[in-house]
């Protein structure tokens, strides 16, 4: 018993004394977590916009992030101005939308939603290839500033500590909820909006409408390759740019199933749960595992999750039927 | 010597019980109800089924049809009444232990192992007869393999009685559908079951397909005794078929009787009108 | 004592006598050898729940004697008559000598004969047991037990659907076997006298009792002897160089002496193993699997056989069937010669070899034939372009002759002497007879002791010195090879006095598979005309590879190519004819294509689709008349009946066309 | 065409369910063997055995691993390397507790401690299925890359923090470590890969296989019909991570002969399932043919500049490589889901009814 006791003050009141204790710390742990939750967000709303249109897992959206931020860079790179790069960019997430949705998905239509994800796991090999192949392996810096974000950071006084935000990351968050009300708007105020989500409840119905499944994938992953430029240029301006994205990018997953596969609010919400929950995780608790557990946070929590609720916050249980 | 062996050289149910008025009960539904989220699928339900008899169950789409089968191999659970099989009453039961119990079915829409032949998925319905763990499964000698052969040979009793011999190695996803009908059959067969439940096993067939089926189905019941439980739309079919009908509306119960009492209750002509108009 | 010719392949007659000589007296005798020398040899063998099952000589005795012992339970006495009925399934061919060893004769029955026809056999052979397959032929035999005074026992195969029958007189033959079985229990020494019983058998009393359908009349019951049978089967194998390592599978029915004789007779003589297919439909896989290495199979079987390769390429890509046409056709060039052992230059034989490989050895894997050292076929003639085919591609296909009354063989073809038209040499111990009506009589050890209780028939068929007349025409050629034209009642003669066979004339000209049916007039005639049937899938497919425009069967029948590509096939047949002496004066002169279909419906043919002459030359008469005068068209105006049942008339101008480069003997003679 | 099976007829249950009822297939079967096991290690150079056939065998018996869960049973795992990880690890450590251990032992004993974590992580599949499964087998591979990094007791705490192979001697002769000769390590691999293959093809067609396949195919089924899926699933994560676990701690010990956690990341476990996706989910063959494929095309790339004297880097030849085999699985998936032993087996079919196009 006596051994016991450490311990569970280690797990259970060792950590919440330690956030009472520097409460500005700990607001700056959560202000870390929450730009990160908003990064892990964005992707998972590039997941959903093709998960809901298409019920295609999209397992390259990780790639794409990557992809458009490498290509913006060396657009610059390559003496390019930045705005121009900006809109060329664009216009390669487009042709790489369209390409797609030939190449790949038409020709899997109504194939298994396994078949479907290992295409995309397929088309991430590619486009990581090519990304490589390209734009060489090394990691590039964003060019930030030149898109016109401020590189600098502001201090908060507070709680007799100082809590730093980075205008980056400011930034970063005032342009993901944009982004949301956004596409909160174009999904119910747009003709094509409504058509997408016509797809997403029907297939039949939607043709039935007289909008081409076809070009609704097409602008789908548009979409979300703009959502993925979007996010590339976010954290491409808080770290580097480079493949090791890819892997981290994966913790979208995990956000997913928080936040269920078809629903916008619960990405949002799940991202910030996930990136919150492991920062405070690995800061107040991963010293007592040894440190890294970022690494799996997200995925132990999901599994979790799963377990005494399979169907994600917002889906709603279904009744299987023989 | 093992048990296996024994089970298998007994051919099906070597009873040969017709149903009568003395024929003991074999299931009884006793005020049982089931809602899915406050809709009523079923409403305080009764029927028996008595050892030995083919019991049909009709009603117009939406009556409650599979749902009570459902009930009754344990995959919904009622909120409300009792079910009783064997003299034996049971609040939950889980799907696996109806099979272990001797309840087979078929279902409305063929539910094949596509993946599979018409042989293997007949084999997978002696699942529960096979008892060789893992490490005589991994050598494939000795025990292991003379169950499998034991099995085999059983199984090959049933593609001869369902005259299936010529699609024996053939994949099922391919059959047409009135042959797969027939693998699902065997596939219950193969369980040998003390209550068989077919839920339309005639839907979606041809005239001649639907005799085979039918002789099927009386053989079944006059050779080895099972004890059969059945959908069916087709109300010639279920004439033919059937010792007694429990007709079904709306979730409730309506008319129960022989073919003919039914046929000549005013509920059931309603009913059936209402569908029609 | 028969006049013996000369044995087929020269060897003096004498060796025969002594082999004739060691000849067993009856089949229950064979079965005890067999038993003996072949023990442990695979005797039968039966594809049952997915699995070939076998029973070696030892086995089969074992088996067949309880069956035996058990009827004996039953009281069969010897004489009595026992129906067989059913496919072939090694229980029902165990029957036959189970009950020949009792002194019994069983009595083979066409299992879909319908009950009416199946009645009367029962009834005329006075059936005592019935050996049924399965609950329908116990059925059908149930249904007429009322009328059949003798039958005792149904004992049945398949226990299916069989739980709720009268247990007296409707047995399992499971059951039978036990009852035998039990008998021994009670008395071991059954087993001795039941083989010393055995040894009592006369050769020359009555063995089997094979029902002929006749196309006319009733079902005359055929009597045929042990020896009959015994001496036939031993000349048959001898002449084949069978042996015990034989395989065949058997599938024809029952009730055919064909299958009688290759599938027990020959098999009991010369200890080879027969294998039963599973089911009905199953018989091309179940070959397959077994390869036989003697197999027989009626002219029907081999053209559906080609005619599912030939659709089955037409799938295959467009490589592959060139390969294969190309392949064929090296075959068709070369393969006789190589099956005959005749000298092929080199590049052929390696062409050929090619071939082999790619195309003739995998084709027959697919056949089932890759083992077959003699295939037979008979009954009706053979296409030539068929039988080709299969010899071209290294099977030893050959045609025989044969007669229920013979116990089959009267003629059958040596290895390297085959010719698609003839039907080969006298088999051993036969002697051949034409008469002057062309008919075709023979006399052999084989022949039958009489027709059962129809003594009016066996002596018009049968002389007093034992000669029997086949009722078909013919002539041995200048190889001495018999040549089959016609029924012999159907066998007409021009007014030049030459002969005029039309089934013969009939079927040389439907051996072209643009044809669908032919008639051939000329009895009291000139000369031979013919109505020619198109065969309409075959034509429109012609038609469409050459752009031919048609709207209806009336217009492409009157079509100028039509009648072109028929005059061809006329051409050739002519040319055939010319070159046999007997018929070269049946040459046709002149022809025209029917504007409809013939069609049964209409009563122009029969429901089993064989056309109704006397119909057509009533209903067609105008156009007969036409062909024997100058008329290059005639009107014709035909009632028929509409698929839907209405009638109506079909009103059309018919083209009469005579033959180009059309001679006979006389006006070759007088050129 | 050179299928000709008339005449092969069979007279028991046993040989009509043979693993290879087809003459022709056993005659194959033997000549394959008979060059892996004969031919091979005298005439391979030892960079081909090395490089070439022991990574094959390793993935190929991974990929067996991954195919049993996913092709067989039905539930898709990301999380391969994690458990082939396990596998090396509990192999590593089991030769530290246990030295004088035959070396045969314990590379099978390790795969049953990542057979108890593949069950484990195979608790989730009782509730969730598909995509959301898939996540958890990823936080499996997460959890577990991380386990290999923090616990330094499963590296005996060395500062590289690789796990070393110790040398371990069979009959003498020195099967791990730095001499053990190539054809040794070959043979070991080849016999070890052999009769696993044997024993999984014999799991696959009793009992247990057949439950797996009735819950891939239709999963309330198979539960109405007796199978309990609690069983079913369970059993082929701990058979499937088995596989994995003994192919993990071969490639530690027979190919790489030291490992860092990065032999067991998220890479390699999407590398064997491309394998099963190329090679064929479903099919034995198909885990060969995959791991071929995927194995040996990256080399027969690399090998091409120098052959053609062009001066291309062996990395831009890497991302070509992950551009064909990315193609090619999106190629697979449109024109065969099946993979390669599906093509195999169409051509094999097509090699029995020839010259037909198909059966009759």
């Amino acid at each position: 018993m006596e051994a016991l006791m450490p311990a569970l003050d280690a797990v259970f009141l060792a950590p919440f004394r330690d956030m009472v204790s520097l409460p500005d710390f700990l607001i700056q742990v959560i202000w870390e977590g929450f730009v990160s939750g908003i990064l892990y967000a964005l992707i998972a709303l590039g997941f959903v916009l093709i998960y809901k249109a298409s019920a295609v897992f999209n397992f390259a959206q990780g790639i794409m992030v990557v992809f458009a931020a490498l290509v913006l860079v060396s657009l610059f790179d390559m003496g390019v101005p930045a705005w121009i790069a900006l809109i060329l960019t664009i216009g390669v997430m487009g042709i790489l939308a369209l390409t797609i949705e030939r190449v790949v998905l038409r020709k899997l239509v109504n194939q298994h939603e396994a078949i479907l994800l290992m295409a995309t796991i397929g088309l991430t090999l590619v486009l990581k290839g090519a990304g490589q192949l390209v734009f060489g392996g090394e990691p590039k810096t964003m060019i930030t500033e030149e898109l016109g974000f401020s590189t600098g950071s502001s201090d908060w006084e507070v709680f007799d500590g100082i809590v730093i935000f980075q205008h980056i990351d400011i930034a970063a968050a005032v342009i993901a909820i944009v982004m949301v009300a956004a596409l909160g708007v174009f999904f119910s105020k747009t003709r094509i909006g409504r058509a997408l989500r016509a797809v997403a409840d029907d297939h039949q119905a939607a043709l039935s409408v007289g909008i081409s499944l076809n070009q609704i994938w097409a602008i789908v992953w548009f979409a979300s390759g703009i959502v993925a430029l979007v996010t590339g240029i976010m954290w491409g301006a808080r770290s580097d740019v480079s493949f090791a994205l890819e892997i981290i990018a994966l913790k979208a997953l995990a956000v997913l199933i928080l936040g269920g596969f078809t629903s916008i609010p619960g990405a949002i919400v799940g991202g910030l749960i996930v990136g919150i929950g492991e920062k405070l995780f690995e800061v107040y608790w991963g010293p007592l595992f040894g440190g890294g557990v970022e690494a799996w946070f997200a995925y132990v929590l999901a599994l979790i999750f799963l377990l005494f609720r399979p169907q994600g916050m917002f889906g709603e249980r279904h009744i299987e039927r023989v | 010597m093992s048990t296996a062996l024994d089970e298998v050289q007994t051919p099906l149910n070597d009873n040969t019980a017709v149903a009568s008025e003395a024929a003991p009960v074999l299931l009884s539904v006793d005020n049982v109800s089931l809602s899915f989220g406050g809709v009523k699928a079923i409403s305080d339900i009764s029927f028996n089924i008595l050892k030995g008899e083919v019991r049909a169950i009709i009603g117009p789409n939406g009556a409650g049809k599979t749902s009570m089968l459902n009930v009754i191999n344990g995959f919904y659970h009622p909120q409300e009444g009792r079910i009783s099989y064997k003299g034996k009453t049971r609040k939950r039961m889980k799907p696996h232990q109806a099979a272990a119990s001797g309840i087979a079915r078929t279902f409305q829409n063929v539910a094949l192992f596509s993946g599979m032949s018409t042989l293997d998925n007949i084999m997978s319905g002696r699942s529960l007869k096979m008892h060789r763990g893992l490490i005589w499964q991994m050598l494939h000698v000795g025990p292991a393999r003379n169950e499998e052969i034991a099995h085999r040979q059983f199984v090959e009793g049933i593609i001869d009685f369902l005259e299936i011999a010529h699609i024996r190695k053939q994949p099922v996803g391919k059959l047409p559908y009135g042959l797969q009908k027939r693998v699902e059959l065997g596939r219950a067969m193969a369980m040998q079951p003390e209550l068989l439940l077919l839920d339309e096993p005639m839907a979606g067939m041809n005239l001649e397909e639907k005799e085979d089926m039918s002789r099927f189905i009386l053989d079944l019941n006059s050779e080895f005794g099972t004890t059969i439980a059945l959908i069916e739309h087709d109300m010639g079919v279920v004439m033919d078929l059937a010792d007694r009908v429990v007709v079904l509306d709306y979730g409730q119960k309506i008319a129960d009787g022989t073919p003919s009492e039914v046929q000549a209750n005013q509920n059931v002509i309603d009913a059936y009108l209402g569908v029609a108009s | 004592m028969n006049k013996l010719v000369e044995g087929h392949d020269g060897k003096p007659v004498i060796d025969n006598h002594a082999r004739l000589a060691r000849a067993l007296p009856s089949f229950p005798h064979y079965l005890l050898r067999n038993a003996e020398q072949f023990r442990h040899q695979v005797a039968m063998r039966h594809k049952d729940l997915g699995i070939w099952r076998e029973w070696t000589w030892a086995n089969l005795l074992v088996e067949i004697r309880r069956f035996s012992l058990g009827l004996a339970q039953l009281g069969l006495q010897p004489g009595d008559k026992v129906a067989i009925i059913g496919n072939n399934r090694p229980r029902l061919y165990w029957t036959f000598a189970a009950v020949q060893a009792l002194g019994g004769v069983p009595v083979p029955v066409y299992a879909d004969s319908v009950a009416e026809e199946m009645n009367y056999v029962l009834d005329h052979a006075g059936i005592r047991f019935a050996v049924c397959q399965d609950q329908e032929q116990i059925d059908k035999l149930l249904s007429l037990k009322d009328s059949l005074e003798t039958l005792e026992y149904l004992i049945y195969d398949e226990p299916r659907g069989m739980r709720s029958y009268d247990t007296n007189s409707v047995l399992a033959f499971d059951f039978v076997q036990r009852l035998g079985e039990q008998a021994v229990e009670r008395d071991a020494g059954l087993i001795a006298s039941w083989s010393g019983d055995i040894d009592n058998i006369q050769t020359d009393s009555l063995c089997v009792m094979l029902y002929t359908s006749g196309t006319t009349g009733r079902p005359k019951g055929v009597m045929l002897s042990y020896r009959n049978l015994i001496v036939t089967c031993l000349n048959a194998n001898r002449f084949d160089h069978l042996s015990q390592r034989e395989q065949t599978i058997a599938y024809l029915p029952l009730a055919w002496v064909g299958d009688h004789v290759f599938s027990y007779g020959q098999s009991y003589v010369a200890g080879y193993c027969v294998c039963c297919p599973e089911s009905p439909d199953t018989v091309t896989s179940d070959r397959r699997e077994i390869a036989p290495s003697y197999f027989f199979a009626p002219p029907r079987v081999f053209e559906n056989l080609l005619t599912s390769i030939t659709v089955n390429m037409e799938d295959a890509s467009k490589v592959k069937r060139g390969m294969f046409n190309y392949f064929l056709k090296v075959a068709n060039k070369h393969g006789e010669k190589i099956l005959n052992r005749d000298s092929v230059n080199p590049a052929a034989a390696f062409m050929y070899g090619l071939g082999k490989l790619f195309v003739y050895g995998p084709l027959k894997n697919r056949l089932g034939m890759s083992k077959v050292r003699v295939a037979y076929t008979a009954g009706e003639a053979i296409g030539p372009d068929i039988f080709r085919f299969y010899r071209s591609l290294g099977i030893n296909l050959k045609q025989l002759y044969g007669q229920t009354e013979a116990s089959v063989y009267i003629t059958a073809q040596p290895d390297g002497e085959i010719d698609a038209n003839t039907v080969g040499t006298p088999s051993i111990d036969v002697e051949i007879d034409i008469a002057d009506n062309g008919e075709v009589l023979y006399r052999s050890p084989g022949v039958f002791l009489g027709y059962y209780k129809n003594e009016q028939a066996t002596n018009s068929t049968k002389t007093p010195e034992g000669w029997v007349h086949t009722g078909d025409a013919g002539f041995i050629d200048d190889a001495g090879h018999l040549r089959i034209i016609d029924r012999s009642k159907d066998v007409g003669k021009l007014n030049n006095g030459s002969l005029f066979p039309p089934k013969y004339i009939e079927n040389k000209l439907k051996f072209f598979a643009d044809i669908k049916e032919v008639v051939a007039f000329g009895d009291g005639r000139d000369y031979v005309a013919v109505f020619v049937n198109m065969d309409l899938t075959a034509v429109a497919n012609w038609a469409e590879r050459n752009n031919i425009v048609y709207g209806s069967y009336q217009e492409l029948a009157a079509h100028p190519r039509v009648y072109e590509m028929v005059h061809d096939h006329i051409q050739k047949v002519n040319e055939d004819l010319a070159s046999e002496s007997r018929v070269a004066g049946a040459q046709i002169k002149r022809f025209l294509v029917l504007h409809k279909e013939l069609d049964a419906d209409d009563g122009e043919l029969t429901r089993t689709q064989k056309v109704r002459r006397s119909f057509i030359v009533e209903r067609y008469g105008d156009l007969i008349e036409a062909l024997y005068s100058d008329k290059t068209e005639q009107f014709v105006s035909t009632d028929v009946t509409f698929e839907d049942g209405r009638t109506g008339s079909i009103e059309a101008n018919v083209i009469l066309a005579t033959v180009d480069g059309y001679r006979t003997p006389q006006m070759q003679e007088a050129v | 065409m050179f299928y000709r099976e008339a005449g092969q007829f069979k007279t028991t249950y046993a040989d009509d369910q043979a693993l290879l009822p087809i003459a022709q297939d056993r005659v194959g079967l033997i000549i394959v063997l008979a060059i892996a096991f004969l031919v091979l290690p005298i005439v391979a150079s030892d960079f081909f055995l090395s490089s070439i056939m022991i990574p094959f065998l390793v993935f190929a018996l991974a990929a067996i691993g991954l195919n049993i869960l996913m092709g067989y049973a039905g539930q898709l795992s990301l999380g391969t390397g994690a458990f082939m990880g396990v596998g090396a690890y509990s192999c590593y450590k089991l030769t530290t507790i246990f030295p004088d251990l035959n070396i045969l032992i314990v590379l099978l004993l390790s795969g049953f401690f990542s057979a108890g974590v593949g069950v484990v992580f195979g608790l989730p599949s009782l509730r969730i299925k598909g995509l959301y499964l898939a996540i958890t087998t990823l936080a499996a591979q997460f959890f577990l890359e991380w386990c290999f990094i923090r616990v330094g007791w499963l590296y005996n705490y060395n500062d590289s923090g690789a796990i070393e192979v110790p040398q371990r001697e069979l009959f003498g002769l020195a099967v791990t470590g730095p001499h053990a000769t190539p054809e040794t390590r070959y043979l070991i691999i080849l016999t070890i890969v052999a009769v696993m293959t044997l024993v999984a093809a014999n799991v696959l067609r009793g009992r247990i296989g057949r439950s797996w396949m009735m819950i891939r195919d239709m999963d309330i089924a198979a539960e109405l019909m007796g199978v309990r899926p609690l069983y079913a699933k369970l059993s082929a994560f701990a058979f499937s991570s088995y596989y994995c676990g003994v192919a993990g701690a071969l490639m530690v010990f027979m190919w790489l002969g030291s490992a860092e956690v990065e032999a067991f990341d998220i890479n390699h476990s999407f590398l064997v399932l491309f394998m099963v996706i190329i090679g064929g989910m479903g099919s034995l063959t198909g885990c060969f043919m995959g791991a071929a494929f995927i194995w040996v095309l990256p080399v027969i790339l690399r090998a091409i500049p120098p052959a053609f004297e062009l001066d291309i880097l062996a990395a831009t030849m890497e991302h070509i490589s992950s551009i064909i085999i990315g193609a090619l699985i999106i190629f697979f998936l449109i024109v065969e889901p099946h993979g390669l032993a599906r093509l195999w087996r169409v051509g094999k079919e097509k090699l029995r009814t020839w010259p037909f196009p198909y059966a009759t």
